[in-house]
């Protein structure tokens, strides 16, 4: 009788989901709608006089944990500054290993390199997933992600005490009871936790401590 | 020779009208699934994805066709053509109005149970010729769950059978009309055959929750595991005229078969919603619940289905001799 | 007599030499499953006839219980043997004078009571059965010898269960699931010492 | 050929010694079957339906995950543990980040700890739709009333995915934790999302329950099939809701606070049954208590820096020569654990030896004991009901 019953109720769920719309995104007719910060594939971008932003640092070679992106540069004089910088000779990027962490997108110190909003086409053959560098600046022209390297450091850089204490203010941690034993590490958000020794701070590529 | 041309006519025409009920009763179920699930179903091949059934036969003809090493090729074969045989043969006896009958027989009934339970033999063959262990589990399964639930659909039919003193289909149609569907009449009991009876159609025709069989989370896919092409197409295909041809039963022997307030054809649709109706609420049902395991469905079977319709037996002789005399 | 009739009816004779070919198929083949299969092709072949005899009753009886229920229950019986695909193993005897003598002796007796049986050849003879008339024989003249086949089947089958819970006690009895658990833990216990398994 | 490897042709486990007087039967589930949930063999020995014996093969889907966390440095090894338990991959992150901030000595500020406990109670609750969904997968079959209930909560667990996508950017390999903090902030409005969803969810689980846990059915699966008793587990090593649904009473959440557990309470979900039934009953009652764990993590969420280091420049930015570090956190799946040895690496700036405790490959370790005894269809409950993701048991 329990089956039944049950059962029953079981029929109720299925017959009320009929009356539901379905959820299904039918894909390449319907775009379901990306948030922000979505991130797929790649472009490279150039600056406002339409010059390469990229000078071939190397920056996102060293980082990529797949060692996925290749490059080679040589300096040359700049047309637009008249400065000495690098150029980039070539520069690949293998999709068919990229695990789109974003840390060439982070690591680099001109946002040359950044991610795109939409989905890299499938290809036919592998080749079709290497970006090149051609396709990698056409990329530029598709709908981009929100981060770069600069706003993902300034995101993630540690609150400059002073502005930091008068924008923040203290919201009441939550109702539950604090376990009275257990120590709370740095209840105040306001002195922001600086544990890399004075000497790291300022410089640029971080040494962290060494013991 | 007069009545071979009429049978070959109209066994051409019950075969032609089955398959294609049976390929839109597919349709239907995948569009009643993905409704279900908050899905869509099949929308690409035609209007509402009306021409999916032809797709999908398109497809499994073009399928390669693989015998597994050491796989009992004459079963292999013989077994998906005696499914669909066998349960097409089925609905050569089922009235669809008063008119519109295969063959009427005297023992219609008997006929229907008798083909039901063969069904089991081909179903073994499959697993068995697949030389998978999986398919042979499944077959085994099969084998124990149809004997066992062939018992309460065999008594549950009986009880049909001692209101109206007939094994005629349409002879019980007919008393139907006359006296009051089987399922709300005697009220009670009527209802409790019809919902036995319904339960071990679901388990004969291997539907959800009594799928064990096929379970395809335990047997990859029982005994259809080494099928492909129009080989699997035909198991598959036998399985759902099964679960259609129990339905137009199921609506023949308690819902009054082509009986009706209104009259169109002497009461073809009728029976076509009835049929049609029955056959969705199996796919109701086996899209929302889980499966029992095999030894639970033997308890089940015989711990209660099988006392309840022998009670329901009694109960009906009592009233055939009391109350109908 | 109406034989000659009979004699010119194809479908008659396509359908005795198919029931024939079956069952030649059922004792000749080396498989016990084919042989099994066959024979219940060779009783669906008997049901046809007794269908084209209109004695339809008789055809779904057959159906049902013949091949049905035992067949089905011979599938069972082949299910427990061992050697499936060489039958000639059982073949332990080869007398075929022996054979076809016995086999000469039932066909001749079986069509001298065919020939004796009144009526035949009478094709309303089936519909003479009709199914009220069988039940009300069946439950009327006839009740006590139906109630002590009934007796007897009850008594075969309470026999059998009895046989069977000798054999292995009834449900999964806890002893063997204890059984099983405790070599199951032995198995780990043994996988401890070694990565790989062989069977 | 010796003891310790008696190699394929030992007689120690030759079938004819198994089981003097049974038929016995060789099955080898998986690694291609439906309901292993990933690549997973267990050959079966089977006694018509029932189990003899159950001997599990892992490592199908082995990547070598460990090894590559010594090759990259500290900095490029956070995001590779994702694929590791692929259905909450945040814990992962968050399990790896914890040992290399323990290692390094870093301190993680309070915002960037809070939003650690809500990303993980959101993917604890992600984890166990996708848990309930499957187990009634296993149950009810991807043609029954089993892929409904893997619809819906497939549905609701989406809608979790598109809340990680709005913070992060990826809906599977978010990359959002670094070593000393977070490197994405929340955006604004993404509380009122949350909670969105959270109320859908909440209303929606008396349905997923009428379809699964609390059905007939579903018990009459479950109910004293695969009973791993206190000491079995215990003995196993088995954490999470298995190890609460067999009576012991253990949630690092609550006993060993990270995070910000120290400061939210944790209603610690146990059942002393230890079968398949308590299991479920367990996640149920903790996806309930994400959700207000959740609730209350957005109400107290502090202002500040969401990160305590500095942020990933270059590979080598971390190191350290010396020192060693284990952390464990309950993930949906029990307790994963990182251990980190200092001192692998050019001077020191990756792990010399990371070990990854994996909650699964613990409580795939039971299937021996409690296999036996239980016919082909409650193997597939039993492996449901462990919950185990491959990518984890085989790293």
């Amino acid at each position: 009788m329990g089956y039944l019953l049950d059962s029953i109720r079981a029929l109720g769920v299925t017959a009320k989901n009929i009356g539901r719309k379905p959820v299904t995104v039918q894909f390449p007719k319907v775009i379901r709608e990306r948030q922000e910060r979505y991130r797929t594939s790649f472009a490279l971008l150039k600056d406002e006089q339409g010059e390469e932003r990229c000078v071939g640092c190397l920056a996102c070679e060293r980082i990529c944990p797949s060692q996925i992106i290749h490059m080679s540069s040589t300096k040359k004089e700049s047309p637009v500054t008249g400065k000495k910088r690098g150029y980039l000779d070539d520069f690949t990027l293998d999709m068919t290993a990229c695990i789109f962490c974003e840390l060439c997108v982070q690591v680099c110190p001109f946002d040359a390199i950044v991610m795109l909003k939409v989905p890299h086409e499938p290809g036919y053959v592998r080749e079709d997933l290497v970006l090149t560098m051609a396709k990698l600046y056409e990329n530029a022209e598709k709908p981009l992600t929100w981060g770069n390297g600069t706003k993902l450091m300034e995101m993630q850089e540690p609150p400059k005490p002073a502005p930091a204490q008068a924008a923040a203010p203290v919201p009441a941690p939550a109702a539950a009871p604090v376990p009275a034993a257990v120590p709370v590490p740095a209840a105040a958000p306001a002195p922001a936790p600086v544990p890399v020794p004075a000497s790291a701070a300022a410089a640029e590529p971080a040494k962290t401590e060494a013991p | 020779m007069q009545g071979l041309l009429r049978g070959l006519v109209y066994g051409g025409l019950i075969i032609t009208v089955l398959m294609t009920a049976t390929a839109w009763g597919m349709w239907l179920e995948r569009k009643l699934a993905a409704r279900m699930q908050s899905r869509i179903g099949p929308n690409v091949v035609g209007k509402f994805g009306l021409l999916q059934p032809v797709a999908d036969l398109m497809k499994l003809l073009q399928k390669e066709e693989i015998y597994p090493i050491g796989a009992d090729r004459l079963l292999f074969d013989l077994a998906p053509f005696l499914v669909t045989t066998f349960a097409i043969a089925t609905a050569a006896v089922v009235p669809f109005s008063a008119e519109a009958v295969g063959a009427d027989l005297d023992v219609g009934l008997l006929w229907v149970l008798a083909l039901g339970g063969l069904m089991v033999i081909p179903v073994w063959m499959a697993g068995w010729a697949s030389n998978n262990k999986f398919a042979l589990i499944g077959g085994m399964r099969a084998v124990a769950q149809s004997i066992s639930y062939g018992v309460p659909l065999v008594l549950t039919s009986l009880v049909a059978v001692v209101f109206t003193g007939t094994m005629s289909l349409s002879g019980i149609v007919k008393f139907q009309i006359e006296h009051g569907w089987l399922a709300l009449w005697p009220p009670g009991p009527g209802v409790v055959a019809f919902v036995l009876f319904y339960m071990a159609l679901l388990a004969e025709s291997n539907r959800i929750p009594f799928d064990i069989p096929e379970a395809e989370s335990e047997l990859v896919a029982g005994i259809t595991t080494e099928y492909t092409g129009m080989k699997f197409g035909l198991l598959y295909v036998g399985e759902y005229v099964h679960t259609m041809v129990g339905s137009a039963i199921a609506a023949v022997i308690f819902l009054g078969g082509w009986d009706g307030p209104f009259h169109i054809a002497s009461g073809l649709h009728w029976m076509v919603i009835k049929t049609v109706a029955l056959f969705a609420s199996v796919y109701w049902v086996r899209w929302s619940l889980l499966r029992f395991r095999s030894d639970q469905l033997m308890r089940l079977c015989w711990l209660y289905l099988v006392p309840v319709s022998l009670g329901l037996v009694v109960f009906a002789a009592l009233w055939r001799h009391f109350v109908l005399r | 007599m109406n034989l000659e009739m009979l004699m010119q009816d194809p479908a008659l004779w396509g359908l005795g030499i198919a029931t024939l070919a079956f069952a030649m198929l059922a004792v000749s083949v080396k498989n016990l499953v084919h042989a099994v299969l066959w024979l219940g092709m060779s009783l669906l072949g008997t049901a046809a006839l007794f269908a084209k005899f209109d004695a339809s009753f008789l055809a779904a009886i057959q159906v049902l219980l013949y091949v049905g229920g035992v067949v089905v229950l011979l599938i069972f019986g082949v299910m427990l043997t061992r050697e499936h695909d060489n039958l000639a193993a059982f073949r332990t005897t080869r007398r075929p004078v022996r054979a076809a003598l016995v086999a000469i002796a039932l066909f001749v007796g079986l069509v001298h009571a065919i020939l004796n049986t009144p009526g035949l050849g009478d094709p309303s003879a089936g519909k003479l059965v009709s199914m009220p008339d069988l039940g009300m024989s069946l439950l009327g003249p006839y009740a006590f010898a139906f109630e002590v086949l009934s007796l007897l089947l009850l008594a075969a089958m309470v026999g059998a269960v009895v046989l069977a819970r000798k054999r292995d006690p009834g449900q999964p009895s806890a002893k063997k699931l204890i059984r099983h658990r405790n070599l199951g833990r032995q198995v780990v216990e043994g996988l401890a010492a070694t990565d790989e398994v062989g069977q | 050929m010796n003891a310790r490897h008696p190699g394929p042709t030992s007689d120690r486990y030759r079938l004819e010694q198994m089981d003097a007087d049974a038929d016995l039967m060789v099955l080898n589930f998986g690694p291609q079957h439906p309901s292993t949930h990933g690549v997973f063999r267990i050959k079966l020995i089977l006694d018509g339906e029932v189990v003899v014996r159950a001997i599990p093969y892992a490592g199908y889907l082995h990547r070598g995950v460990e090894k590559l966390l010594e090759r990259l440095t500290f900095a490029q090894g956070v995001p590779i543990v994702d694929k590791n338990d692929y259905v909450a991959p945040m814990t992962n992150e968050q399990a790896l980040v914890m040992a290399f901030e323990k290692l390094l000595k870093i301190e993680v500020p309070r915002r960037a700890r809070w939003m650690r406990t809500i990303f993980a109670e959101l993917q604890r609750i992600a984890s166990h739709m996708l848990w309930l969904g499957t187990f009634a997968l296993d149950m009810g079959g991807a043609l029954g009333g089993g892929s409904g209930v893997f619809i819906y909560t497939f549905r609701e667990r989406d809608y979790i995915l598109d809340l990680f996508e709005m913070v992060t950017g990826g809906r599977f390999h978010y990359n959002t934790h670094t070593i000393g903090g977070n490197r994405h902030d929340i955006p604004p409005g993404w509380d009122r999302e949350v909670t969105k969803v959270l109320d859908l969810i909440e209303s929606r689980l008396p349905e997923y329950e009428a379809m699964s846990s609390n059905n007939a059915i579903f018990v009459a699966r479950t109910k004293g099939v695969g009973v791993i008793d206190k000491e079995l587990a215990l003995g196993l090593g088995l954490t999470g809701p298995i190890l609460r649904a067999s009576g012991v009473d253990f949630d690092l959440r609550r006993d060993a606070p990270y995070h910000a557990y120290d400061e939210l309470k944790v209603n610690v979900a146990t059942a002393t049954a230890g079968d398949c039934q308590a299991r479920a009953q367990v996640r149920v009652a903790e996806l309930r208590d994400s959700i207000r764990l959740v609730r209350q993590g957005l109400a107290g969420l502090p202002e500040g820096g969401i990160n305590g280091g500095k942020p990933i420049k270059m590979p080598q930015q971390f190191k350290t020569m010396t020192g060693q570090a284990y952390v464990g956190i309950d993930t949906p799946r029990g307790e994963l654990g990182t251990f980190v040895v200092a001192g692998g690496g050019d001077k020191g700036t990756a792990p010399y030896r990371c070990k990854i405790r994996a909650p699964s490959l613990h409580a795939l370790s039971a299937l021996p004991w409690i296999l036996p005894g239980h016919t082909v269809s409650d193997v597939v409950v039993i492996l449901g009901s462990l919950d185990p993701i491959m990518g984890e048991v085989d790293r």
